[in-house]
C-alpha cells in the first residue's frame, strides 16, 4: 500500500489499556486557561518516568464550559485507577489551584468509575472551604488569597488507550520533521485523544528493556537508529536517514485509530519514505492498530 | 378485669430457674391471677405443646414514666410522626389507645409494646421525688404492666444536709418519708453529688472522694449513707446506683471505687456498661470490673447494653448531658429540679462504624459474658439510653448465639477494641435458663418481687410462651402468648387486652422526729407545701416490709 | 354560723401555683382567699358555679344528656373537634383526650394559640430550664426579658425570684442582680439594677448577637442598641445561676415570633461559661398539664388530629382556626374557655357539647352542656405549674360533678354505641 | 413539559386540602388509576380519593402536573423524593415541605413554609429542587439541609431560617431576618436583603459557583437570569455568628 508515494508498511502499533480522566479548566481568560494547562500538562510524556501521561485535548469556547467562562479540556493517563486519583490531586493541586481566576470541572460526567479529587483538595481550605451541590453533583468552594478555587468533588475515569503510534521514516531530517509537524497538527484537533510528546513527536522511540542493565524498562530502539545501520540489526531502508514517532492517547480505541489515519495522511509527504509503528510481536497490548486497516477506512 | 378464672398451660417446656425447673415439660396451672399447684380437670387449657414456657419479663431499670420521659417525648415529634401507632383492636371491645413510636413512644404504646415483648413488670428508674404525681399519672396511662419507680435521693438538698451533719439516722428516715410520700419503690442515686455541683456551679465531681463544696460532702459519703438506708429499712431492693462519671474514659476506676466503698453491703449498680471504661482513652474495664462483681456476692448489676441504632439519653446526670450535647451538636434540654435533681436529655445515634459506640457495645457483651452468676448480672438496655427495650430479643440473640455475634463483630468499628475481651473470643452462649434469669428470675429477685419472675405457686400468673424458633430474635420478639395476672393479653403476636397495671411501691416507717425540721426545710425553702407533697391515693396497697 | 377555713389551697389563678391559699368559706361560698393577690380572688371569686344540665337551654337528666351526647359524637357525618380547656385537673384533660382518641377527633388547646412557639423551638433546640424552686434557691442575677411578672404573675417576686431568700441566695433581693430589658411596649420590672430598652425590630439582633459573643463571634463594631445588650453579657456569664425570665403567653403588644427561640439558644449558650435556666412564664389553669398529657399519651404537646386513626401533629393550622373555616361538623368543648366572637359564631353553625365549669353559661349556647366543677375549687387531682411540676389540688369547695365522672359517662355512653369506624 | 400524568381540579375546592400522602414515596412507578386512589385529606369531609377531587390524564412516568385554582391546597408533594411536579397556580402553605428529592415547580405563588421543616423539626429538606417562579410566604427553606429552593418573587420573612447547609436563591426581595441562625448553607439574593447583624462583611467578588447554578437555572427552568446576574459581584456575608458561623449570604451588587 502506498499513500502519495509513502509505502505503508503491513504491521500494526501496539497499545495498552490505560485510565483516563478528563478534565476541564475554565478561567477569566484564555491566558489564565492556557497557563494552568500547560503547567498541568508539563512532565508528563510517559508513565515511565513521568507517572502520567497528559495532554491538551482540545479548547473549550465559553458556551462549552459548565461556567461560561472560556476553558480547555486535558486528558491525563495512568496504568491504574488509584495512581490516577494520586495525579489527579497532585497536579490539580499544584497547577490548577494556584492559578488565577481558574476553576476546574470533571470532563466524563457519564462515567461510573468516580475518584476523589476535590473532596482530598478541600483540606488545603483549612476547614473554610465549603460544599455546594449543584444539579446533583458536589463541588468544593476553597477559599484562596484571590477569592474562591471552585474544584468539582469528584471525577470520572475510563478505560482508555495509550501508545497508539506510527512511525515516519524519511530520507533526511527536514523531511521527517516536516511531516511530524503536519501529522501533529491534523491530530491535535482530533476528538478524545491527546499526543503526549513534546509537540506530539517522540524522536526517542524504544524497546523493551536493555541489552546490558537488566532493570531497565526501557532502552533506545536500535532498529530504527540510522546510526546504528551498521552495527545493529537494523529495520530501516537504506533510503533513510531519520525516523520521527508520534504516539497519541485517547479515551477509546476507535479514536485512536481515527487520530492515527489523520495523522499519517498528513505525514505521507515528498521525503517521506515510509510510515511504520511499534509493537512487541502482539504480545503485550490488547489494542493492535493495523496501519493498513486504518488507511484503507480513510 | 380478670379475664380467664382458670387456666392449665399445657405441655410447654417450662424454665423456671428460681424453682429449679429448667426446660421440664409440665403444666403450669393457673387461678385467680396467680399460679397454683394444681387445678381440678376439665379446667380450660392453653395448649403450648413444643413451645418454651418463662414467667412475664422483669424489666429493673427503664425510662418510660417520668416527667424527664415526658420532656424526651415532647423533643422527638420526628420520631413519632415517623412511627405512628393506630390502636390495636382489643378483644373485650374494651378501647384501646392510639399513640405514636420512636425512642420515647407514648405511654399507652410502651405499655403494649412491652407486653408484646413479654414483659410485664417495669420499673422506671429515675424519678425527681417532687414529680412523683406525675409518674403516677404516667403509670396509670401504660397498661399491661406492673410498674414503679426509683426516687432520686443522691443530691437532695436536705439529704445532703443531713449527711453533712453526720446525721446517718435522721438520713434513713428522711430517705423512708421520701419513699412514702412520692410512693416509690426504691431509693436511687444518680451521680452521688454531681448533679448538686453541676447546678451549684462547681460542674461536676469526678472522684468518690472530691467534695461537693456547697455542702462539705463526697459522694461516698452519700452512697454509704443511703446504702445503709436501703438495707437498714429493709426495703425489698437495695440502693440502686448510677455511679459517678458516667461515659468517661476511665471511669471503672470510680465505679470499682465505689463498689468497694460498699463492700458488705447490698448495693445495685445500674447500667454497667456505661461506667466500665479503662483510661485514660478510650477501652474496655469490663475485666476487672466483672471479676469484683463476680467475687461479690453482695452486689448485683444491670448492664446497660448499648444496641446499635437512634437512642435518647434520658438522665438526671445533668453535667454529662451538656457535654453530649456540646460534643453531638444534638438538641438538648437540661432541667434542674427544685434542690432535689436533675433532667438532661439528648438525642443521639450509635453507629457501628463509630469508634465509640462499637467499644459501648462490645463492652456490654463483655460484661454479660464474663459474668459468673447471672442472678446478679440482668439485662438492660437502660432504655431509652443505650437503645429501646425493643431490642432486647435482639440483644438476647447476640448472647445466645455466638455465630450471629461473631458476625456483627466482624462489622464494627475496630479502631477502640485492642485487648477487648469479646474481641479476643468469649466463647461462651447463654442458655434458655440464664435468659430466664437474667430477664425475669434475676430482676425479680434483685427486686425483692417474691411473686415476680417464677412459676411457683403463689406467683403472680405472669406467663410468657414462646414458639420454638431457630431465629432466637424473632422468637423472643413475638411471644405465641403472654399472660398478665391470669388475663390472656397477647396472642400469636396480637394484643387481645390490656388491662390495668399494679403499682408497686413501697411505705416504710420513720421516726417522727424526723418531721418538725423537715416541716422547717419546707418552709424556708420549698415552693410547694409539706402537706402538699406527699402523693395521695395510690390504688394499690405498698408492699409490706 | 361558722366559717370553715381551708389552708394550703392550691391556686391556678396564673401559673405560679401558689399552694399555700387560706380560703375561707360559709355557706358553701367562698369569702375570703389570703394572702390577698387579685388573681387568686378572680379565680376563686366566691366558688359558685351553675350545676345544671340543659339540652337546648331547657334542663335534662344527665343520663340523658350524656347518651344524647355520645350519639351526637358518635353519628357526627364530619370531624369532630374536642377542645381542652384549662380550668380543669390533669384527669379529667386525660379523660378529654382519651374521647378524642376515641373519636379519631381533632384536639385543640389554648396552647396553640398562646405558648406554641416556644413548645415549638424547644422541639427544634431543646431547652435548659430549672424548677421554681432552683430559681428560688440559686438565681443570682436575673434577666426580664420584656416582662414585669408583677402583672400577670402577681406573687412571682414575693414567692419565686428576685424577692425571697434562697438556699444560696441568703440575702434574697440584695443578694441577686436583676437586668431589665424593655423591648417596645414590652416592659420588664422597674426598679432593676440595670436596665436596657430595645426597639422592637432590634431585640432577634440583639439576641442574636448576645450568642455570638459568648463564641467569640461578635462582630467588632456594633451599632448602639446592640451593644447595649452585647455589653449585659459579663454580667450573665459572671453569674453563679443565671435566669433569663420571659413571657410565654402573649400580650397585646405584636410580638416577633423568634424571641422564644432566641432566649432559649441563649440560655442554652449560657451554659459553657457558667450555669443559666430560661424560665418561661405561663399564665392561671392548668395549661402545662394539657400539654404534658397531651405528650405522654400521643408524643405531641399540643394540636392532634386523630382523625387518621392515630395522633398527627398539626401545630401550623390551630383546631378552633379550622373550626372557623368550616372544618367540624361537631364539637366537644370541655372546660370553659372564653372563645372569640369568630369561634362563638361558627360553633352556632354545628353540633356542640359543653362539659365543664359553668358550661350551660357558654357563649356558645351548647345543644348539650353539663356543669362540673373547676378544678382546684371544687375538683381535685393534679394541675401543673408553669415550671410543669404536677400539684395536688385541695378543693375547697364540694361540687356536684366532677368533669371526670361526666366524661366517663360520656365514654361509656360512647361505648355502648360502638366505636366510630 | 409533554406527557406525564396531569391532574385537573374537577371543581373549585371549597375547603382546604392536605395532599401530603399523594405523592409520598414511591409513585412515579405507580399508574395513574393507583395514584387516583391515594387520599386527599380534606379539611372538614376527611380522606378523599385523589381521582375524586382531581380528574387524572395521563401516566405519571415521573411526571405529574397540577392544574387548577390550588390556593387551597397545603403540604402537595411534602417529603417528595422523586419525579417532576409541576403547579399552574399557586398554592397554600408548606409546599414540598422537607422535600428529599425530585422537583417541584410552582409556576404561581407558594404560601409560607415552603420548602420547610414539618414545625418543631430541626431538619427540613433533604434534597430536591423547589422552584417558586412566584412568591413565597415566611420561613421559605427553614432548615434546609439539603438541596434547592428558589424564589422567583419575593420571599417572606426568615427564608432559610436556621439551615443546616442547602441553597435559597432570591430572585426578588427577600424578607427579614433571612438566613437567620443557619449553620451552613447559602442564601443568594438576586435583590434587596438586608442580612442580620449577625452576619458579617466579608468582600465583594464574583463567585465561580453561583455562574454555575444560575446557568442551570435559567437553563434548566427558564428563570430570568441575567448577564448581570451571571458577570456581577456579590458582596458576601458570613454568619449566622450566633451558630456554627459557616454559612453566607451572597448579595448581588451593582457594584
Amino acid at each position: 500500500m502506498k499513500i502519495r508515494g509513502v509505502f505503508i508498511e503491513d504491521t500494526f502499533a501496539e497499545a495498552f489499556t490505560m485510565r483516563v480522566a478528563r478534565i476541564v479548566i475554565t478561567a477569566r481568560s484564555n491566558r489564565w486557561v492556557r497557563a494552568a494547562a500547560l503547567k498541568l500538562t508539563g512532565f508528563a510524556t510517559s508513565v515511565i518516568g513521568c507517572k502520567v501521561e497528559a495532554g491538551i485535548e482540545r479548547a473549550l469556547s465559553a458556551r462549552e464550559t459548565p461556567d461560561g467562562r472560556p476553558g480547555t479540556s486535558i486528558l491525563l493517563m495512568t496504568m491504574g485507577k488509584d495512581d490516577l486519583a494520586k495525579r489527579l490531586v497532585e497536579r490539580i493541586g499544584q497547577t490548577v489551584l494556584t492559578c488565577p481566576t481558574t476553576a476546574c470541572f470533571d470532563g466524563l460526567p457519564d462515567a461510573t468509575d468516580r475518584v476523589g479529587v476535590g473532596s482530598a483538595l478541600r483540606f488545603f481550605g483549612d476547614g473554610f472551604q465549603m460544599s455546594k451541590v449543584i444539579a446533583g453533583v458536589r463541588y468544593w468552594r476553597i477559599p484562596v488569597m484571590e477569592g474562591e478555587f471552585l474544584v468539582q468533588e469528584k471525577f470520572g475515569t475510563l478505560k482508555g488507550v495509550g501508545g497508539g503510534n506510527f512511525l515516519i521514516l524519511a530520507r533526511s531530517p527536514d523531511a521527517a520533521l516536516g511531516a511530524a509537524e503536519a501529522a501533529a497538527d491534523a491530530m491535535a484537533a482530533q476528538p478524545g485523544t491527546i499526543l503526549p510528546f513534546p509537540g506530539g513527536v517522540v524522536r526517542s522511540g524504544s524497546k523493551v528493556g536493555s541489552r546490558r542493565i537488566k532493570s531497565m524498562i526501557a532502552s533506545t530502539n536500535d532498529a530504527y537508529c540510522p546510526t546504528l545501520r551498521a552495527v545493529t540489526k537494523s529495520a530501516l531502508p537504506d533510503s533513510v536517514n531519520s525516523v520521527l514517532e508520534i504516539v497519541v492517547n485517547g479515551v477509546d480505541a476507535p479514536s485512536i485509530a481515527s487520530s492515527m489515519r489523520a495523522g499519517i495522511h498528513a505525514a505521507c509527504h515528498d521525503g517521506v519514505v515510509a510510515i511504520s509503528a511499534g509493537n512487541y510481536g502482539g504480545k503485550l497490548g490488547p489494542h493492535h492498530f493495523h496501519l493498513r486497516q486504518i488507511m484503507a477506512g480513510a | 378485669m380478670k379475664g380467664l378464672q382458670q387456666l392449665r398451660i399445657v405441655g410447654g417446656a417450662v424454665h423456671d430457674p428460681t424453682n429449679g425447673i429448667d426446660g421440664e415439660v409440665r403444666d403450669v396451672c393457673i387461678e385467680n391471677g396467680r399460679v397454683v399447684a394444681a387445678l381440678p380437670d376439665g379446667a380450660p387449657t392453653l395448649d403450648a405443646g413444643g413451645m418454651i414456657v418463662m414467667a412475664g419479663g422483669v424489666d429493673i431499670h427503664s425510662h418510660l414514666a417520668s416527667s424527664s420521659c415526658n420532656h424526651a417525648r415532647r423533643l422527638l415529634p420526628e420520631e413519632h410522626a415517623a412511627e405512628p401507632a393506630p390502636a390495636p383492636l382489643l378483644e373485650d371491645g374494651a378501647p384501646a389507645r392510639s399513640g405514636t413510636g420512636g425512642t420515647v413512644p407514648s405511654t399507652f404504646t410502651t405499655g403494649y409494646r412491652y407486653a408484646g415483648l413479654g414483659y410485664t413488670t417495669v420499673f422506671d428508674a429515675a424519678v425527681a421525688p417532687i414529680m412523683a404525681r406525675h409518674s403516677h399519672a404516667e403509670l396509670e396511662d401504660t397498661p399491661c404492666v406492673d410498674g414503679g419507680f426509683f426516687a432520686l435521693m443522691g443530691n437532695d438538698e436536705y439529704l445532703l444536709r443531713l449527711i453533712a451533719s453526720g446525721e446517718r439516722g435522721r438520713s434513713r428516715d428522711y430517705a423512708a418519708w421520701l419513699l412514702g410520700a412520692t410512693g416509690a419503690y426504691a431509693i436511687k442515686i444518680v451521680n452521688p453529688g454531681g448533679i448538686e455541683a453541676w447546678k451549684s456551679g462547681q460542674r461536676n465531681l469526678n472522684s468518690l472522694d472530691e467534695t461537693l463544696t456547697t455542702h462539705g460532702v463526697t459522694p461516698r459519703a452519700i452512697l454509704e449513707t443511703l446504702a445503709d438506708a436501703a438495707n437498714q429499712l429493709g426495703l425489698p431492693h437495695p440502693v440502686h446506683i448510677h455511679c459517678n462519671n458516667l461515659g468517661m474514659p476511665g471511669n471503672v476506676a470510680v465505679t470499682l471505687a465505689s463498689m468497694r466503698a460498699l463492700a458488705g453491703r447490698r448495693a445495685h449498680f445500674t447500667h454497667a456498661q456505661f461506667h466500665a471504661y479503662g483510661g485514660p482513652g478510650w477501652s474496655s474495664g469490663a475485666v476487672p470490673l466483672m471479676e469484683y462483681v463476680n467475687s461479690h456476692p453482695e452486689l448485683s448489676i444491670d448492664v446497660g447494653q448499648v444496641m446499635f441504632g437512634p437512642a435518647a439519653t434520658i438522665t438526671a446526670d445533668g453535667p454529662v448531658e451538656y457535654l453530649l450535647h456540646k460534643s453531638s451538636g444534638r438538641k438538648w434540654v437540661n432541667i434542674d429540679i427544685e434542690l432535689e435533681t436533675g433532667c438532661g436529655i439528648v438525642p443521639i445515634l450509635y453507629r457501628d462504624k463509630a469508634a465509640v459506640s462499637a467499644l459501648q457495645w462490645a463492652i456490654g457483651l463483655e460484661l454479660f459474658l464474663l459474668s459468673a452468676d447471672p442472678w446478679r448480672v440482668v439485662l438492660s438496655t437502660d432504655h431509652p439510653n443505650g437503645g429501646s427495650f425493643l431490642s432486647y430479643p435482639a440483644l438476647i440473640q447476640l448472647l445466645m448465639d455466638r455465630t450471629v455475634r461473631g458476625e456483627r463483630l466482624k462489622q464494627i468499628n475496630p479502631k477502640l477494641l485492642a485487648g477487648s475481651a469479646l474481641a479476643d473470643g468469649l466463647t461462651r452462649e447463654y442458655t434458655l435458663n440464664e435468659i430466664a434469669i437474667i430477664t425475669r428470675a434475676g430482676p425479680a429477685r434483685l427486686l425483692g418481687l417474691q411473686q415476680k419472675g417464677h412459676l411457683g405457686p403463689g406467683a403472680d400468673a405472669d406467663v410468657t410462651v414462646y414458639s420454638r424458633d431457630p431465629d432466637i430474635a424473632r422468637m423472643f420478639a413475638t411471644p405465641r402468648y403472654v399472660i398478665k395476672a391470669g388475663t390472656l393479653v397477647v396472642e400469636e403476636g396480637q394484643l387481645r387486652r390490656a388491662p390495668a397495671g399494679r403499682r408497686l411501691h413501697v411505705r416504710p416507717g420513720y421516726d417522727d422526729a424526723l418531721l418538725p425540721g423537715l416541716q422547717k426545710h419546707f418552709q424556708a425553702y420549698s415552693t410547694v407545701a409539706f402537706d402538699n407533697y406527699p402523693v395521695r391515693g395510690i390504688r394499690d396497697e405498698p408492699i409490706p416490709l | 354560723m361558722t366559717d370553715d377555713r381551708v389552708e394550703q389551697v392550691t391556686c391556678l389563678g396564673c401559673g405560679c401555683g401558689c399552694d399555700d391559699i387560706a380560703v375561707t368559706v360559709r355557706e358553701g361560698r367562698i369569702v375570703d382567699t389570703s394572702p390577698p393577690c387579685p388573681l387568686g380572688r378572680a379565680w376563686f371569686g366566691d366558688g359558685s358555679v351553675p350545676w345544671q344540665v340543659l339540652r337546648g337551654g331547657q334542663p335534662v337528666a344527665v343520663e340523658e344528656a350524656l347518651t344524647e351526647a355520645a350519639e351526637m359524637l358518635v353519628r357526627s357525618r364530619g370531624r369532630v373537634l374536642v377542645y381542652v380547656g384549662v380550668d380543669l385537673s390533669s384527669q379529667a384533660q386525660r379523660s378529654a383526650i382519651a374521647l378524642a382518641d376515641l373519636l379519631h377527633a381533632t384536639v385543640d388547646t389554648a396552647t396553640s394559640e398562646t405558648a406554641a412557639a416556644g413548645l415549638l423551638a424547644g422541639q427544634r433546640r431543646g431547652r435548659a430550664t430549672a424548677t421554681l424552686g432552683e430559681i428560688r434557691n440559686r438565681a443570682d442575677v436575673l434577666l426580664f426579658w420584656g416582662v414585669d411578672p408583677v402583672l400577670r404573675y402577681p406573687r412571682f417576686h414575693s414567692r419565686y425570684a428576685p424577692e425571697p431568700p434562697g438556699v444560696g441566695i441568703p440575702e434574697g433581693r440584695a443578694g441577686r442582680f436583676v437586668i431589665a430589658v424593655n423591648i417596645g411596649a414590652d416592659r420588664a420590672p422597674p426598679g432593676a439594677d440595670a436596665t436596657i430598652t430595645l426597639e422592637a425590630s432590634e431585640e432577634i439582633g440583639a439576641l442574636s448577637l448576645m450568642r455570638a459573643a459568648l463564641r467569640d463571634s461578635r462582630p467588632a463594631e456594633l451599632p448602639p442598641p446592640f451593644k447595649q445588650a452585647a455589653d449585659l453579657l459579663p454580667r450573665l456569664t459572671g453569674a453563679r445561676y443565671a435566669v433569663l425570665v420571659h413571657d410565654a403567653e402573649p400580650t397585646a403588644e405584636p410580638r416577633n415570633p423568634l424571641r422564644v427561640e432566641g432566649l432559649i439558644a441563649l440560655a442554652q449558650a449560657l451554659n459553657g461559661p457558667t450555669r443559666a435556666a430560661l424560665c418561661s412564664l405561663r399564665a392561671g389553669g392548668n395549661r402545662p398539664g394539657a400539654e404534658s398529657v397531651l405528650t405522654w399519651q400521643t408524643g405531641y404537646p399540643m394540636a392532634v388530629d386523630y382523625s387518621r386513626g392515630y395522633p398527627r401533629y398539626e401545630p401550623g393550622l390551630r383546631g378552633l382556626n379550622r373550626l372557623e373555616t368550616g372544618g367540624f361538623s361537631a364539637a366537644l368543648v370541655v372546660g370553659s374557655p372564653d372563645f372569640s366572637a369568630g369561634t362563638t359564631s361558627a360553633l352556632a353553625r354545628i353540633d356542640t357539647i359543653a362539659i365543664g365549669p359553668r358550661a350551660t353559661q357558654a357563649s356558645f349556647n351548647p345543644r348539650l352542656a353539663i356543669d362540673t366543677g373547676v378544678a382546684g375549687i371544687h375538683d381535685g387531682g393534679t394541675g401543673y405549674r408553669m415550671d410543669e411540676v404536677p400539684l395536688s389540688l385541695r378543693p375547697p369547695l364540694r361540687g356536684q360533678r366532677s368533669t371526670v365522672e361526666a366524661l366517663g359517662g360520656l365514654v361509656k355512653g360512647i361505648r355502648l354505641l360502638g366505636q366510630p369506624a | 413539559m409533554s406527557g406525564g400524568l396531569v391532574a385537573r381540579l374537577r371543581t373549585p375546592l371549597r375547603q382546604r386540602a392536605d395532599l401530603s400522602e399523594v405523592l409520598a414515596g414511591s409513585w412515579t412507578a405507580l399508574s395513574a388509576a393507583e395514584l387516583a386512589r391515594r387520599p386527599v385529606h380534606l379539611e372538614r369531609d376527611g380522606a378523599t380519593p385523589l381521582g375524586e377531587i382531581f380528574e387524572l390524564n395521563g401516566e405519571p412516568e415521573g411526571r405529574m402536573r397540577f392544574v387548577g385554582d390550588l390556593e387551597l391546597i397545603d403540604r402537595l408533594a411534602a417529603g417528595l423524593n422523586e419525579g417532576e411536579v409541576t403547579v399552574e397556580g399557586s398554592l397554600g402553605s408548606e409546599a414540598g415541605l422537607a422535600l428529599a428529592g425530585g422537583t417541584l415547580d410552582i409556576q404561581g405563588d407558594a404560601g409560607p413554609r415552603a420548602g420547610a421543616a414539618p414545625l418543631g423539626f430541626k431538619r427540613g429538606m433533604t434534597g430536591g429542587e423547589l422552584i417558586v417562579r412566584g412568591a413565597a410566604g415566611a420561613e421559605a427553606g427553614a432548615g434546609m439541609r439539603r438541596g434547592l429552593v428558589v424564589v422567583g418573587g419575593r420571599a417572606g420573612d426568615r427564608a432559610g431560617l436556621g439551615m443546616i447547609a442547602g441553597n435559597v436563591v432570591v430572585f426578588g426581595s427577600a424578607g427579614a431576618d433571612a438566613g437567620l441562625w443557619s449553620k451552613r448553607g447559602s442564601v443568594v439574593a438576586l435583590g434587596a436583603i438586608t442580612p442580620p447583624p449577625t452576619y458579617s462583611y466579608a468582600c465583594t467578588y464574583q463567585p465561580v459557583h453561583l455562574r454555575l447554578l444560575l446557568t442551570r437555572l435559567g437553563g434548566r427552568y427558564g428563570l430570568p437570569v441575567r448577564p448581570r446576574h451571571l458577570n456581577g459581584f456579590y458582596r458576601r456575608y458570613s454568619g449566622d455568628m450566633a451558630e456554627l458561623g459557616k454559612g453566607e449570604i451572597l448579595a448581588w451588587t451593582a457594584k
